[in-house]
């Protein structure tokens, strides 16, 4: 492989990383701003890529390129223009105090950048000690899967990955105690309609696809319950009333059933006599398999939910009622 | 030193600057979230060319498995600002 | 061959750039929706390419999230809701 | 034989991308915009997956490759539909 047209290839595409990033920053139009965030979470998949991290990869392309873009697209169109196009491209200020202040932050945002950067060309130039990744791959046979990203996060560190379940159901209580969801979407025309009617099963497909192969290559519980709840967003997005979200307790159960499965595992093993999630080596697959199943469902759920931006509407009564409200326009 | 990692590293450092440029300067919250969410697009890149190793080297998969977890945090984190934000807007009216 | 893929690639990213400056100069918001989709179309090409170059597999699957996730982004986009409370 | 015929496909995607890009900057408007970029960009793409597929060889590759350019058609003609719709509603608006 020539290396001096890859370095171009690898100098081209950080260009383009760099330059979205900054026009994505540079416009007071919060809409034009999203649209060059998601470019940008585009370009940065084929970055990861590119940089052999394919499990990284993976969720970029499902959530940074797909949900987050969404989510603030959705929250872009509720939020009125709120400054008129200036003549300039750049934020607001005002006037001489701004104009110094501004100037001070952005001095001291490349003092950042500088020291960053020196630190990590003093970790580059000294010679590299992996203890770490040479630690993983003399235990990998041990940990129950052969994708060393998912023995990392689901047996090396999996209180890391416990405890960042937990993050993700604390953000999801934080948006249902903020109100409820968001307007639906009205129903899609027959365009979209014909895509969603196959793209749906297909994402889902996808979902069990990523699970399964998690265990032995790029893949796993993050990327697969990302496409889940892209498939719940597309439902959304066309307008349809059931996304395929349980309702009740068992929306409850499922929120929590990563967290739930994890600490029941991590309290049985404790109990019988092994350290907090410390797999024995005969069941380390089984047991991972079953606990990235259960944080399949519950981050699909919270991504879903993320989305809503809100309780869902209720169910029973009112849900008949809200229905009724939804076929009179404008109710 | 491996010329790719420092050229991806570097560029980590600049966009990590100017998002946080962005998070402090802009008026409007939305473009605040956006900017945090470029801002740890860097962290991620940072990390992501430490981890690498060379073409045809297996990566250090300790900081995959991090910016992994940091994509989901980052989207779930993402989705309550928002909320936030609209709830914020909500409370003080339409001005 | 790999020679050939290289060249591709850079080919690809040399649209993804025009793509960019299309994105960059707009004019209307539907203008920059349409380059990101050509951007998407690009990273697809390019993933598929470096899978090869690079000996990845997987690439592949990435490849395939971004197709399938392709038309999200353009219905988020046009998807109007249904009351605006505010 | 194989090897030239997939290279020869391969060039003609990346033609085809070229030519499409080339379109979404030069042309007029949106809707030439669309047309240019639709048509064009997966053309470029099923050339270009055509091509890898021939030089891969391996059947499961081949149906993982044929999946990416259905749904990269379904979404792109898909979204080019609602960006022109949604353009078309903005100007009767104003």
């Amino acid at each position: 492989m020539n290396p001096v047209s890859l370095l171009v290839f690898d100098a081209l595409l950080l260009l383009s990383i760099v330059g979205l990033a900054w026009a994505s920053l540079a416009t007071t139009d919060i809409r034009r701003g999203v649209i060059l965030f998601m470019a940008f979470g585009l370009v940065l998949a084929v970055a990861w890529g590119r940089l052999l991290a394919p499990d990284v990869a993976l969720a970029e392309a499902a959530i940074g390129a797909g949900l987050s873009g969404a989510l603030l697209l959705a929250a872009a169109h509720t939020q009125p223009r709120p400054l008129p196009p200036e003549s300039t491209n750049t934020p607001r200020n005002h006037g001489a105090v701004g104009v110094v202040l501004r100037w001070a932050v952005t001095l001291l945002c490349t003092a950042l950048a500088g020291t960053l950067a020196w630190a990590l060309l003093h970790v580059f130039s000294s010679t590299p000690h992996d203890m770490l990744p040479g630690a993983i791959s003399a235990n990998l046979a041990a940990s129950g899967v052969s994708n060393p990203v998912t023995a990392v996060l689901l047996n090396f560190r999996a209180y890391d990955t416990l405890l960042e379940l937990a993050v993700l159901l604390t953000a999801v209580l934080g948006i249902f105690t903020l109100g409820q969801a968001n307007p639906g979407y009205q129903p899609a025309g027959p365009v979209f309609d014909g895509l969603v009617r196959w793209l749906v099963p297909v994402l889902i497909l996808t979902a069990g696809y990523l699970l399964w192969v998690g265990a032995h290559a790029p893949g796993g519980a993050f990327q697969a319950g990302a496409m889940l709840a892209a498939a719940g967003v597309v439902l959304r997005l066309a307008g349809r009333t059931r996304i395929g979200l349980p309702e009740g307790f068992m929306l409850r159960l499922v929120m929590a059933a990563g967290v739930g499965l994890f600490l029941l595992v991590g309290l049985t093993l404790l109990i019988l006599g092994r350290p907090f999630l410390g797999y024995p080596q005969a069941w380390a697959g089984t047991l991972i398999l079953m606990i990235e199943t259960a944080a399949m469902l519950s981050i699909a759920a919270t991504l879903v939910l993320a989305f809503l931006g809100g309780r869902p509407e209720a169910t029973g009564v009112k849900a008949a009622a809200n229905r009724q409200c939804e076929e009179i326009p404008r109710c | 030193m491996l010329t790719t990692q420092v050229l991806y590293a570097l560029a980590g450092c600049v966009i990590v600057a100017l998002g946080l440029r962005g998070a402090l300067l802009h008026a409007s919250l939305l473009q605040r979230i956006v900017a945090i969410n470029v801002m740890g697009a860097g962290v991620f890149l940072l990390l992501i060319a430490v981890a690498y190793r060379g073409p045809g080297l297996a990566p250090d998969p300790v900081p995959h498995a991090l910016v992994l977890t940091g994509i989901v945090v980052a989207v779930s984190a993402t989705a309550l600002a928002l909320a936030l934000a609209r709830r914020l807007h909500a409370e003080q009216g339409d001005d | 061959m790999t020679e050939l893929f290289l060249l591709s690639a850079l080919g690809l990213m040399l649209s993804l750039f025009l793509g960019l400056l299309r994105v960059l100069l707009g004019p209307g918001i539907g203008d920059r929706m349409l380059a990101t989709q050509l951007i998407g179309t690009a990273g697809v090409g390019m993933l598929l390419l470096l899978s090869v170059l690079l000996k990845q597999p997987a690439l592949l699957d990435v490849a395939l999230l971004l197709a399938l996730l392709a038309g999200v982004a353009a219905a988020a986009f046009t998807g109007q809701q249904q009351t605006h409370h505010d | 034989m194989i090897n030239i015929l997939s290279a020869i496909l391969i060039l003609a995607g990346v033609f085809f991308y070229l030519a499409g890009s080339i379109g979404l900057l030069r042309l007029p408007d949106l809707y030439s915009r669309l047309h240019a970029l639709t048509k064009a960009d997966n053309l470029g793409l099923g050339l270009l997956i055509a091509g890898l597929a021939l030089h891969s060889q391996d059947l499961l590759i081949m149906l993982k490759l044929l999946l990416i350019w259905l749904a990269v058609l379904a979404a792109s003609a898909t979204s080019a539909h609602l960006i022109a719709r949604q353009a078309r509603r903005q100007e009767k608006v104003s």
